[in-house]
């Protein structure tokens, strides 16, 4: 099933957009083995998940860990910790 | 009460401590955060994740109505481009209890600096710089846990 | 900017937030004392000892600027009689930093239901009586200590 | 020297009061003995003055013991815990 994949702050920048919709590979079951699929595309995907540990993840619009499997999930997100306030 | 808004107008903080006295309260606090000029900073980038931000906000709500006996809470944070001087962050808090009122309020703007999904981009002298976060942000929000 | 006022009239909280916003701030939180309905009560009178208050509300400005980082300090404490939902008492405090702010703004309202001399009568269903002190109010003033 | 007595709260509305001048008696030395001697006027004094430990005393202003010194001060206020706010 396909899933949506969304960007923010300098993620965003560097992967060149906002969100996309992809097919997952079958293996790709936690956001850190998303990020690494994401990375290998290269340029600025490899650029944006060259360091995993500086990026937090939402499934579905709830922080999880990058470690979390991905379950049903058909929202997910990347970004660097949250700066507001 | 609980009033939540995300929005790139400002906001007038008197008219939100209105409201906020007007849930029938004996005791209403707020915070206001504010653009500084620090190092150069000339203005400021907020992004956020839509939908998500909201649901974060009423979440933090919910849990400050949980732990303190509050008759309202207003949680207002703009969006886009803000200049040095201009608001960015409303957080106000009505209670029949002054301990309460205050408490919630501090519980409620440490919080959001790290459970609500907004990202600070900063304008200035030094080009643009996405802000980075910081640990004593980390351990103010720890400290209600 | 230290601004301290012993008045009758009632205050404009939001006209009281710009002022502090103006002192190149990056924080700023706000304390107002509403009078409550509780028990019956439709009013307070509100009786002060003239002079002395001045100099203890002007003696906590300094304590707290002293303790924290503040650009700013209003403190406005209203007297006479006030009916059921007026505005009592308004604490503000501005500064580069959130905790800074945000402690300042505790301390002042904990310190001065202590430290300043005001004494309230509430007048309603029960006829009228001179207010008692609280012991959570000697404790929240002695966490500052 | 006369001295000006300023009372306040359940204690001016006894005493009937707002302030007045007086000699204090010589072994008037502190806020305590002025209380007694205040509250030996009988009367509104004495409903005033009868449990001093319910009341509070300002020397020039400043807030004080009801056991400290007196010294060369011009004002005494006797006061209930103050609860403003």
């Amino acid at each position: 099933m396909p899933l949506d994949i969304l960007y923010f702050a300098w993620v965003r920048e560097h992967v060149g957009l906002s969100s996309e919709r992809a097919e997952l590979p079958a293996d790709a079951s936690t956001p850190l083995k998303v990020a690494q699929w994401l990375a290998a595309r290269g340029g600025g995907y490899a650029t944006a998940f060259a360091a995993p540990e500086k990026l937090r993840c939402a499934l579905d619009q709830q922080v999880v860990a990058m470690t979390d499997p991905i379950g049903e999930a058909r929202e997910i997100a990347f970004f660097p910790p949250v700066t507001g306030g | 009460m609980r009033r939540i808004a995300v929005q790139s107008e400002d906001f007038d903080p008197g008219a939100e401590l209105d409201l906020l006295q007007g849930a029938d309260a004996g005791a209403v606090a707020s915070f206001t955060g504010i653009v500084r000029g620090d190092d150069g900073v000339e203005a400021l980038t907020l992004e956020h994740y839509p939908g998500m931000t909201e649901r974060a906000l009423a979440d933090l709500a919910e849990a400050a109505m949980t732990r303190w006996p509050l008759s309202a809470v207003t949680i207002i944070h703009r969006i886009g481009t803000l200049p040095k001087g201009a608001r960015i962050v409303f957080v106000g808090t009505a209670s029949a209890h002054r301990a309460a009122a205050l408490e919630a309020c501090a519980f409620l703007i440490d919080r959001l600096k790290t459970d609500a999904p907004f990202w600070k981009k900063e304008h200035g002298r030094a080009g643009d710089r996405w802000v980075e976060t910081r640990a004593t942000d980390a351990a103010a929000a720890d400290r209600w846990r």
